[in-house]
C-alpha cells in the first residue's frame, strides 16, 4: 500500500529508502575491507517503517533514537556525509568523531541524544514530551526504539508517567523479527518475552496501542500520522509496533551482505543466492514500495533506476568525504565535558 | 547578617529560584526527607501546581524524564530522597546525563540538578545510609555539590539550577536543624570555590557535608588542647577547588581528610592521592582520613557510631598527624 | 467469611492476629515515648491478608518481605522478643541488631532477606523460585510487597521471568489503600499508577491474577490456599492483589494509635475518636475476624477476652526481654562483611 | 607446561566449574562478549540445557534473581555482557546482594558471580567503556576479582564460584588472544594473593587487568633502558593483598599505578591513599597514578588512545619517579 501522498513526496520516500540501503551496504563493504573497526547496527529491512514515520512529523518535534539509528537520522535529512565521518571517528562527524555509530545525534534535527544502552531513550523521549507540554507548544517526542527495549523496567516506567500525565509522545516500537518472526503478527511467543503481544504492555498502561505492517509504508505512513494528530491535539501517549522481517545479512552481529540491493531484483529475484532469496521477495520493504511505485503508475522503472544511480552517487560522494575528513586533534578529547 | 536555620535558607532558595525561573519544574514529594518540617514543602506544592509533580516509585523513569525534560529545555530538580535510591537511577545519571553533552561532540545539554540526602542519618542502617558522591565522582560529566551551612545551601542551589550541566547536590538531614548567617540579597555562591570554615595554623581539616559542622565542633575542642585546626569545606567536588585545599596545606603541612563515604575509593581516597602527590616535598606526616569503615552500616545506635567517622575519630586523625 | 478451617486452627488465626496488633500498638507507644529511635512501618488494618495467607504455606517456603514486614514475621511464629529486640537494635535482635526494622529477617523460618528498597524482594523472590525448581524441590516462594513496588520496572521484568520460565512464585501485593481507597475495588485510578486494575500487570505477563479483600481472613484463605496449590502442581507463578483499607494511626510517616484495640470495640465503637470510628466499624480486620468468630459460634466472647489478655501478656513480655536485651559489642559491627 | 589462550583456559575453567558443581548455573548468551570464539559457547549451552539460561534484556530483573536463587541454595554465574550494563542491576548489586550477609546479621549468604568486561576496547565509546570496580569497591560486602593471564582467568574462576560471597569478576575483552601457561591439574586460585609478574628493583607498577599486560610490555622496553620494572598483579582488589603491594613498595620505594578506571576515585585514587599513609617514610618520590583521564569515553580511535592508561604513558610516569 502506498502511502496517500503526492508523486512528489512519495519519490522522496523511494529515495530516503534508497538512500538508507546503500549507505549501509556501503558500510558494511568499508567494515568488512577493515576500513574502519567497531561495531555498529543497521537499518535495513526497516526502511519503510522510519522513512514513512519520520515524514509525518514536524520540524519542531524531538526524535530519540538507539544503536539502530541511521536510517533514521537519513530519513529526517541527515547528511550522509557527516553520518559516515561520525561512523569513522573523524572531525566533521556531527559529533565531532566523539558519538560514533551509536551515539550519532543531530540537534538541529530535533535529536537530542541517541543512547546505547537498551531502553535508555525511553525516559529521556518521556521527559522532551513532559517538556513541550510545560512550554505549551504543540511539539511532540518520539520514541524509536527496538522490541528488545520492552523487556527493561524503565519502558515500563516510563509508559506509566506518559499516560498519568497525558504526555506528548509517540512511542514507535519496532519489532524487527526477533519475536513472532514467520508467524502471524503478535500470536507467536518470544523465549524473552511474556506479553504478547507486545502492545498489550502499553495498553495495560492505558496508552493506545496498535500494530502495524512495518514493510508496509502507506499502513506505517497511515497509522503515524493518525497517531501524530491525535497526540498533538493532545490526547497523550499513542504505542505503534511495527513489524519487519529481520534481514538476513544482519542476524549475526557483523553484518554481510548477500547481494547489492538493485531495484532489477524487485521484478526477479534470481540473482539472490537461494538462502536470502524468499527475504528479498517477501519481505524488503524497499523492493516491496518500488515494486507498488511502479504498479500504481507513479514512477516508471527507468525512473527508479535514475533515483537508484542519483542515490548511489551521493554514497559514494559521502565515501570520499568521510574519508577525506581528518581525525580530530588529540586534545578535543579533553574538551567538551562540562558546558 | 541574619541568621535563618537551614531548612528555611533550603527552602528559601528554592522558591527564590521558583520565582526567578519558569523553566524550573520539582520532581519531588518533599524536600525535607523525614523531617518534621516536610509540611511545609506542602505551601510550595500550592503556589506552583503547575511545576511540582510527585512522581511514581520509579527512578530510573522519572529522573531520566527530567533528563529529558532538560534536554527539551527545562530546568528540572528531581528529588531522590533518600540517596540510597539513586542507585536505581544509576543508567540513566551516570551513563546518559553524564554523557550527553560530551558523546554529542558539545550539542546536547542535560541541565538537570539530581537532590538527595546522604550519609548516616542514625538508623538507616544498610540500605538507607549511602553516600554515593565517591562514585559519582567517578564519573566524568557530573558536578557535584556538597553544602554544609545555611548560606551555602541556598548559595549553592542557585548555581546548581542556573548550570547548564547535569548536577549533584547532595545533602544531609542532620544539617537540617543547624542556625547560621544568610545574607538577605540574592546570592549564588559559585561552584570550584572552597570555603575556609575555620582559620588554623597546625592542621589542614579538609571535610565535607555534615563532617564541616562535626570538624568545627571538634576544632573547638582542640583547641582547648592548644591545637590550631583549619577547617576547609571544598563545597563542590566538582569542579575542585584544589588550589585553596593546597594553599591550606601548604601553611600546615599536616592533613587529615573526613568524609562519609566507605573508605575504599571513596572522596578521601581521591583527596589524599592528589594531595600526596602534590605536597610531596612539603607534608610533614601521612595523610590521615577519618571516613566511614569498610562494612555495610549496621542498624544498632552504637554500632553506627563504631563505624561512623566520629569526633572521637577525627580528634585522634588530628592527633596523631601532629605527633 | 472465616476460612475453611477447624476450630483449632481459626483461634491460632485470631492469637496472630491480635500478637501483630498488640505488638505494634506497643511498639508505636514506645517509639512516641522516645524509648527508641529511628523509622518504621506498621502492619496494622493488615492482617487478615498476611496472617491466613501465610498459614497456607509450607514449612520449607520461601518469603521474602519489605519495610512492613513485622506482620509477616509473627504471623510465620517468629518470636516476638527477638523480632522487637531487633527493632531497639539490641544483641537478641534476629539480625543481632544489625538489621534494625526495615531489615529483620528469620532464615530458619524460610525468610532469607527483608528488604527496605521498594521493589528490590521481586527479583529476588522470583530467584529463589528458580532454585527451589532447579532442586526439583516442591518448595515455592512467595513475594510479599505493597501496591508501590509494582511501580518499580523490577516489578514488570521479574513478571516476565517468572512467567516465561513458569517459576513457582507467588506474588502477593498487598494494596493499603493508598490505591483506590474509599471505591468500589480496582475502579479507582491512582495518582501514580496508570495500570488499574493492579492485576492488570501481572496478566500482561500472562500470570494469573486475582483480587481478594484483604479484610475478609476466609476470602484470603480460599485464594492463596488454591493459588500455592496450582504453583506447587507446576502451574507457574500467581499474582492476588489483596485490599485493605489504610489505618488511619499510619497514614502519615510516625504513626499514633486513636485507641487501643480492644475486642469490646467489636461490638460498640462509640469508644472510639469519631474521626477513626468508620475505619474501626467497617474495616478493621482484626475486628471483622473476632466478630464472625463469635457470630458463627466458633468463640465467645469470653474466650476472646482471655485470648486478648494472653496476647497482652505476651507483648510486655516482648517489652521486657528486648529492653533487658543489651547492645551488641562495638566490635561486632566488623563482623559479618563476608562469608 | 602446557600454553592455552586466554579465551580457552576461560572455558576449560566454566567447562570444569559446570561438571564439578551442579548448583551452578549460568544466566547468560555468550561469556565472550563480541568476540569471534561466542560461538563456543553455544557447546556450553548444549550440554547443560537446564543450567544456561539467556535472560530477557532485563539486567535489574536477572541479577536480583541470581542473588534469589544464590539465597536459596544455588551457585548462579550472571554475564552481564558490557560492564556498562552492570549499572542497570546497581540496586540489586550494591544494595541487595553486598548488604545480605551483613544486614541479616550472618544468616544469608549470597552466593552469587557477577561476570562483566570492562575497559577500553576500541571504539566503545562512552557508555560502552566503563571501569566500574572503583565504585564496587566502594560499597562493601563484595569481592572483586580482575584476572590478567589465561592461568588466573581460570584459577579465579573457580575460587570465585566456591566463594560464599557475592563476587564481581571482571574481565578483558583485549585479554582474550592472549597465550600463556596453564596447568593441566584443576587449579584454584586464592583470593587475595597478589602475584608479582615481573621483579624488578628499580620501581614497582601495580597494574591490574589488561593493564598489567600493557605494564610488562612497558617494562620489557624500558629494561633497554636500563630501567628495572616490578610489576604486581593484585588480582583481587576484595581481599586486597596490601602486604605484597607493600613488600615491593619498601624494595623500590618508587611506585607507579595503573589501572583503568576513571582518574578521580578510582582504583588507583585507593591504592595510592593506602601506600602513602603506610610507605610514607618509605617513598622517595611522589606516587604516580596513570588511569582512563576525566573525561567520557570519545568513540574515535585516537581520542580514545590520547585519554587511556598508553604505554607511553605508563612509560612517562615510570621515568617520572625515577628523576
Ligand atoms: C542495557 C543494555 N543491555 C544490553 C545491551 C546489548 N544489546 C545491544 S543491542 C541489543 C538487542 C536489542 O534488541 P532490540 O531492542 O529489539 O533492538 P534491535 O537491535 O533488534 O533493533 C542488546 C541486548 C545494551 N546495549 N544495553
Ligand atoms: C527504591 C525506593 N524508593 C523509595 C523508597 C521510599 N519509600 C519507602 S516506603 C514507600 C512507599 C511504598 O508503598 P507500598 O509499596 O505501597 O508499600 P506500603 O508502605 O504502602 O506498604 C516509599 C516510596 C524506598 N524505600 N525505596
Ligand atoms: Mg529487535
Ligand atoms: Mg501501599
Amino acid at each position: 500500500m502506498l502511502p496517500k501522498l503526492p508523486r512528489e513526496s512519495l519519490i522522496e520516500l523511494c529515495r530516503k529508502m534508497f538512500l538508507i540501503r546503500y549507505f549501509e551496504e556501503a558500510l558494511i563493504g568499508l567494515h568488512n575491507e577493515e576500513r574502519f573497526k567497531g561495531h555498529y547496527h543497521v537499518y535495513i529491512g526497516q526502511e519503510a517503517t522510519g522513512v514513512p514515520a519520520i515524514s509525518c512529523l514536524g520540524v519542531g518535534d524531538y526524535l530519540f533514537t538507539t544503536h539502530r539509528n541511521h536510517g533514521h537520522l537519513l530519513a529526517r535529512g541527515a547528511d550522509p556525509r557527516r553520518l559516515l565521518a561520525e561512523i569513522l571517528g573523524r572531525r566533521d562527524g556531527y559529533n565531532k568523531g566523539k558519538g560514533g555509530s551509536f551515539h550519532t545525534n543531530v540537534t538541529s534535527l530535533g535529536f537530542p541524544q541517541t543512547s546505547g544502552v537498551v531502553g535508555g531513550i525511553i525516559p529521556l523521549a518521556t521527559g522532551a514530551a513532559y517538556a513541550v507540554r510545560a512550554q505549551k507548544t504543540d511539539r511532540i517526542s518520539v520514541c524509536l526504539f527496538g522490541d528488545g527495549a520492552l523487556e527493561e523496567g524503565a519502558a515500563a516506567e516510563s509508559f506509566n508517567m506518559a499516560s498519568l500525565w497525558k504526555l506528548p509522545v509517540l512511542y514507535l516500537c519496532e519489532n524487527n523479527g526477533k519475536y513472532g518472526q514467520g508467524k502471524a503478527a503478535g500470536t507467536a511467543r518470544s523465549s524473552t518475552m511474556a506479553v504478547y503481544p507486545l502492545t498489550d504492555l502499553p495498553a495495560g498502561y492505558k496508552i493506545p496501542a496498535q500494530q502495524v505492517d512495518g514493510t508496509n509504508a502507506g499502513a506505517v505512513h497511515g497509522v503515524v500520522s493518525e497517531a501524530v494528530k491525535k497526540i498533538r491535539q493532545g490526547g497523550g501517549p499513542q504505542f505503534i509496533e511495527a513489524q519487519t522481517v529481520r534481514w538476513p545479512g544482519g542476524v549475526t552481529n557483523w553484518p554481510v551482505v548477500p547481494i547489492a540491493t538493485d531495484a532489477a531484483i524487485a521484478w526477479d529475484v534470481t540473482s539472490v543466492p537461494e538462502a536470502e532469496r524468499e527475504w528479498y521477495r517477501d519481505s524488503d520493504p524497499v523492493l516491496i514500495f518500488i515494486r507498488e511505485l511502479v504498479e500504481k503508475k507513479q514512477v516508471s522503472r527507468e525512473e527508479i533506476s535514475e533515483i537508484q544511480q542519483g542515490i548511489l552517487g551521493v554514497v559514494s560522494q559521502a565515501v570520499e568525504f568521510a574519508f577525506d575528513s581528518p581525525y580530530p586533534n588529540s586534545e578535543t578529547a579533553l574538551e567538551d565535558v562540562f558546558a | 547578617m541574619r541568621e535563618l536555620v537551614y531548612y528555611e535558607a533550603k527552602l528559601e532558595g528554592l522558591r527564590e529560584i521558583l520565582a526567578a525561573d519558569e523553566r524550573v519544574h520539582l520532581f519531588a514529594e518533599s524536600f525535607l526527607g523525614l523531617s518534621e518540617h516536610r509540611g511545609l514543602f506542602r505551601e510550595i506544592v500550592k503556589d506552583y501546581p503547575d511545576r511540582v509533580i510527585a512522581p511514581p516509585i520509579s527512578e530510573i523513569g522519572f529522573c531520566g524524564l527530567a533528563i529529558g525534560a532538560a534536554m527539551a529545555g527545562l530546568r528540572p530538580i528531581v528529588d531522590l530522597s533518600t540517596a540510597s535510591f539513586t542507585f536505581e537511577a544509576w543508567p540513566q545519571i551516570v551513563n546518559e546525563a553524564a554523557n550527553a553533552l560530551y558523546m554529542s561532540g558539545g550539542q546536547t545539554r542535560a541541565p538537570v540538578v539530581f537532590h538527595m540526602l546522604h550519609g548516616l542519618r542514625g538508623g538507616g542502617a544498610a540500605q538507607h545510609s549511602h553516600s554515593p558522591q565517591a562514585m559519582l565522582w567517578n564519573c566524568p560529566g557530573l558536578e557535584i555539590v556538597l553544602p554544609s551551612s545555611p548560606r551555602d545551601v541556598r548559595g549553592l542551589l542557585k548555581t546548581a539550577v542556573n548550570s547548564n550541566n547535569p548536577t549533584i547536590f547532595i545533602d544531609h538531614t542532620l544539617l537540617f536543624e543547624l542556625r547560621g548567617p544568610v545574607p538577605e540579597a540574592d546570592e549564588a555562591i559559585p561552584f570550584g570555590q572552597a570555603d575556609v570554615k575555620r582559620a588554623g595554623g597546625d592542621v589542614t581539616v579538609i571535610a565535607t557535608s555534615y563532617m564541616v559542622q562535626r570538624c568545627l565542633t571538634v576544632a573547638d575542642r582542640l583547641a582547648n588542647e592548644g591545637i590550631q585546626v583549619e577547617v576547609v569545606d571544598p563545597r563542590t567536588l566538582v569542579p575542585l577547588d584544589f588550589q585553596t585545599l593546597m594553599a591550606s596545606v601548604e601553611k600546615t603541612r599536616r592533613v587529615v581528610i573526613v568524609d562519609e563515604c566507605h573508605q575504599s575509593c571513596g572522596v578521601a581516597a581521591e583527596l589524599a592521592a592528589r594531595i600526596g602527590e602534590a605536597g610531596f616535598d612539603k607534608l610533614q606526616a601521612p595523610i590521615r582520613r577519618v571516613t566511614t569503615l569498610d562494612v555495610p552500616v549496621p542498624y544498632s545506635a552504637p554500632l553506627e557510631e563504631f563505624i561512623s567517622p566520629s569526633e572521637s575519630r577525627v580528634a585522634d586523625a588530628v592527633r596523631a598527624v601532629l605527633s
